[in-house]
């Protein structure tokens, strides 16, 4: 088989090239061809249009979250933060956690029970490439209204897709929510949050540094798992008739991911790597692309050698694949061994695809054919940034001016009770967290119904720490600055009453277009919402994410930022559960 | 004395169920599925999980492991044996147990707090409860439906080798009601519910509960008295 | 490359819940004349010489079907 | 009674971890000659009267396999 080489596309400068179909804008292939100064090869096309997509880039959210880290008092009880897998957060000087919730909203539409399996899987992976064990889970889940007739399947697809992988992956579940409101029919939100413990000594980052190590693939087997899914799955809305276009779904397989747990946990602590990745959502482009630019060297991969599903599969393929439970591994060539001895003892497949080259290119081959050749910087920092237009939502005022006060007064407070009771967004929620494992790993001390989980992290000092999310989008549509900033202030309050001390916050951002200025306004008030909240409180923003294009045709959904707020407990027996104790207790209303 | 609990890949409770053991004061030893080698245990816990992910059918793998036919042998002579959940699958496919753990008749993974009443205290592992001793112990599984012809369930009756039962509600559709059973000689015991997770009260169901902790200390007795 | 498929199905004394939930759910869709429904598994082997219906069968009876609950067929297919 | 059977099997391309989970396990039973394993539903539809083919094609479609991962096969049952 040959391939689109960097040679051919010397010879072959006229070559027309699908550059729009994946998501690139003219002035952004033409950037692409000035960085490389000839046509991209069909490999690296696809790498930049992965790269430089909303999801990878964050190309409209940058200049908007740059708030997040210019706002807030230096802290320097955080380790590693936003541009991280994940935010690191020093709980003493041993010991750290790490947290962050994602969205995998649009394959979870397509595919509820492996698009919730996989979202927890991935954000499971983020957690464990910051080097610590992922220790519970939760789930933030927004559903069309609960009598339509498309609920039932997502509701139970995506449910058994939490419990599903996080049960098999043996990880708690604490918490989590669960909404239904019209906004969401055709555009459901997964948000799913893990939380990671780690020695501080062992955190992890994600550079390739050291000319000479090697670059090691570890886990699942490269198949045609959602190619392309990236920018067309993240990155577009779904329209009737588009399932022809479908890329193959990625399938999580948790069994593979437990051994990736336990195989990395076991690498890490015998000092055996160098930097380490997750794939996520844009598989070996990204991990190549940003561990190579993290170390400012370069690195040479070679495609032949890593191992597939699909034999027919070509380079560029290869490169966007998005299969599940797989890290990238950099490992000093005299660790390989003993890297490669801990993954066979696992039944992981390890395989080595590569080393760490001076001169600052990320040179790709595929059976002798090098399909790319260019600077990893190019693809992994300097994707393009936009300040997109921003306007107020040109119904606001008619919204806002809609008041609470001028609806009628109830006359039936009995009736009015019985239907609050009964509305699927009060109702019990047990029928859901049943169907999830909160006792596996023993350290649970509170979970549903708490307002937040509890997890002893330790059991000799009895440390440990409370989490809580939170996210309200028709507060938000009215009123995004304050939405955010009440999303905020309730998690901070569901994490202090358990007697925690808030100390960070993750969130993940839910909206429409970028593109529409109504949208973009929306999220530049709530991010500067959630950054002046995080100010006021005096605790920052670790990390997080931000998923745009949830909407259905033109229709985008309500703004929702899902807002988590991590807290310590120097000792969890003293947590307060929620519920009245004892008979003969005062009860006492603090606030207005 | 030395319990030691069993890590196949895709077990989970298996870090529990080694506290567990300490919590009852024993000795937790890791054996590991690919050792053929016992490490002179005095008891063997099979815990809960996935073993290989639990494809196929529930512990129909895990149970060619090099370990389990060290654990087959040494059981058949007499070792307590408890399986818990995927260890009780991995029993049966095993037939160490009679029956089969059959998808939940609801079809769904089922976590919550359960109350059970001890029905037989005359195995290695129960002989600290009393008979008709109601406990509660978190139950989870998605394949805990215990299964066995209507000859089997009979004899299994008649020869008090149910060894829990499920009250006020029965998680899975299991026959009978049945939570957990043993065999003919009393030191192996199959069981649905978690012990491993009522063994604290700040970690244990609802209400502090630390049931699930005579399972662990019934064992030391019982080795006690045999030694 | 030659394909043995090995068919496992719940004894007819077993109770399936999973088909029985189908079944229940017919008519909902508006199908009537389907009186019962059994789900199983169907399991491909391909072998990399030629098909072996007798090894096929030993691995079904010792791993693929637990034959205290389950029957199995075993077939080539070409 | 007529039975349609309907053969579910993951498409080629999706990922099988069942499938694969088998395959990594043969080795260890002592088998060295199956190359690869892929594990589907066998779905038996006892129809009241005629079997009818189009009908089960439709239920298969709607209900019994997720045609975004799983394609299926329809027949008659003598
Ligand atoms: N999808 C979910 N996953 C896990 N836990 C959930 C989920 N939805 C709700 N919960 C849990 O159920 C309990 C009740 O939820 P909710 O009714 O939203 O309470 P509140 O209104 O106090 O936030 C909480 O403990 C919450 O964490």
């Amino acid at each position: 088989m040959t391939a689109d080489t960097v040679d051919l596309a010397e010879k072959t400068p006229d070559e027309e090239q699908p550059y729009a179909a994946l998501g690139l804008q003219p002035d952004e292939y033409d950037r692409i061809r000035e960085i490389l100064g000839r046509r991209p090869t069909q490999s690296e096309l696809a790498m930049y249009s992965i790269m430089w997509s909303e999801h990878c880039s964050y190309k409209s959210s940058k200049v908007h979250l740059k708030q997040f880290t210019e706002k807030v008092a230096k802290n320097n009880k955080m380790l590693a933060g936003i541009g991280e897998n994940a935010g690191v957060v020093a709980l003493n000087d041993k010991i750290a956690v790490t947290f962050k919730v994602e969205s995998h909203n649009h394959p979870s539409f397509v595919e509820p029970y492996q698009g919730a399996a996989t979202g927890v899987g991935g954000i499971v992976r983020d957690i464990l490439a910051m080097g610590a064990r992922p220790i519970a889970v939760m789930d933030q889940l927004r559903f069309g209204a609960v009598d339509h007739p498309d609920t039932p399947r997502l509701v139970h697809g995506i449910v058994q897709g939490v419990g599903g992988y996080g049960n098999c992956l043996g990880l708690p579940n604490i918490g989590g929510e669960t909404v239904f409101d019209p906004c969401y029919q055709g555009n459901p939100l997964v948000n799913a949050l893990s939380i990671g413990v780690l020695p501080i000594s062992r955190l992890q980052n994600k550079t390739a540094s050291g000319v000479g190590n090697a670059v090691i693939l570890m886990g699942a087997k490269t198949g045609r798992d959602g190619i392309g899914g990236v920018s067309v799955l993240a990155s577009a809305t779904f329209e009737e008739g588009s399932e022809d276009s479908r890329p193959a779904v990625q399938v999580g397989d948790p069994f593979t991911e437990k051994l990736l747990i336990e195989s990395c946990l076991e690498i890490y602590d015998a000092g055996l790597v160098v930097g380490i990745q997750d794939l996520g959502g844009a598989g070996l482009t990204c991990a190549l692309s940003e561990t190579s630019a993290a170390g400012g060297l370069g690195m040479r991969a070679y495609l032949e050698r890593v191992p597939l599903r699909e034999a027919s599969m070509e380079p560029h393929e290869i490169l966007a694949s998005e299969s599940q439970e797989r890290m990238l591994l950099i490992v000093a060539p005299e660790n390989v061994d003993a890297v490669l001895a801990i993954c066979d003892k696992w039944g992981v497949l390890g395989t080595n695809i590569g080393e760490i080259t001076e001169g600052g290119r990320l040179v790709i081959s595929w059976n002798d054919q090098v399909v790319v050749d260019c600077p990893p910087g190019s693809l992994a920092d300097d994707g393009p940034v936009y300040a997109r237009p921003l306007r107020e939502p040109a119904d606001l005022i008619l919204l806002q001016a809609d008041r609470a006060e001028t609806l009628p007064r109830p006359t039936d407070l009995r009736a009015e009770l019985l239907t609050l009771v009964g509305s699927p967004n009060l109702c019990d929620k047990s029928w859901i967290t049943e169907q999830y494992d909160r006792y596996v790993l023993g350290n649970t001390v509170l979970a549903q119904p708490e307002d937040a989980g509890v997890i002893r992290i330790d059991e000799e000092s009895n440390l440990g720490v409370a989490l809580a999310t939170d996210g309200n989008g028709r507060y938000t549509r009215l009123n995004p600055y304050e939405g955010a900033k009440l999303a905020l202030a309730e998690a901070y309050r569901n994490v202090s009453v358990t007697g925690a001390t808030p100390i960070a916050v993750s969130d993940c951002l839910n909206f429409g277009s970028p593109e529409d200025p109504a949208v973009m306004w929306q999220f530049a008030e709530a991010v500067r919402g959630l950054a002046d909240g995080c100010l006021e409180m005096g605790i920052p923003v670790t990390g997080g994410n931000v998923s745009f294009y949830n909407q259905t045709g033109t229709v985008a959904i309500n703004p929702t930022p899902v807002v988590a707020v991590l807290g310590v407990l120097d000792d969890v027996t003293k947590r307060t559960p929620m519920g009245f104790a004892e008979a003969g207790d005062t009860i006492v209303l603090l606030g207005e | 004395m030395k319990i030691g609990v069993v890590t196949f890949p895709g077990s989970l409770d298996d870090g529990d169920a080694r506290r567990a053991a300490g919590l009852a004061g024993a000795e937790a030893v890791q054996l590991w599925h690919a050792d053929a080698d016992l490490k002179g245990v005095d008891a063997v816990v099979l815990p809960g999980g996935f073993s290989y992910g639990d494809y196929l059918r529930c512990g129909a793998i895990a149970r060619f492991s090099p370990v389990m036919e060290k654990i087959i042998d040494a059981a058949n002579g007499g070792l307590p044996v408890l399986g818990i959940c995927n260890g009780f699958q991995v029993l049966c496919e095993a037939h160490l147990l009679p029956g089969a753990l059959l998808r939940n008749s609801h079809l769904h993974f089922r976590n919550r707090d359960q109350k059970l009443k001890v029905e037989n205290t005359s195995t290695a592992w129960t002989s600290g409860y009393t008979e008709g001793q109601e406990i509660v112990i978190p139950v989870k599984n998605g394949e805990g439906c215990y299964q066995a012809d209507e000859h089997t369930l009979d004899a299994l009756e008649a020869e008090g080798r149910v060894v829990m039962r499920y009250l006020d509600g029965n998680p899975n559709g299991s026959q009978r009601d049945i939570a957990g059973i043993r065999n003919e000689a009393g030191n192996v015991v199959g069981l649905m519910p978690h012990p491993e997770h009522a063994t604290e009260a700040l970690t244990g169901p609802f209400g502090g509960g630390v049931d699930g902790l005579v399972m662990f200390t019934s064992v030391l007795a019982s080795l006690g008295v045999k030694a | 490359m030659a394909r043995v498929v090995v068919d496992v199905m719940l004894k007819p004394e077993i109770l399936d819940p999973q088909g029985q939930a189908v079944a229940n759910a017919l008519p909902r869709l508006g199908v009537t004349e389907v009186a019962s429904v059994r789900i199983g598994k169907r399991i491909e082997l391909e072998f990399t010489g030629e098909p072996d219906l007798e090894k096929a069968r030993e691995i079904a009876d010792k791993l693929l079907a637990n034959t205290v609950i389950e029957s199995f067929d075993v077939r080539v297919e070409k």
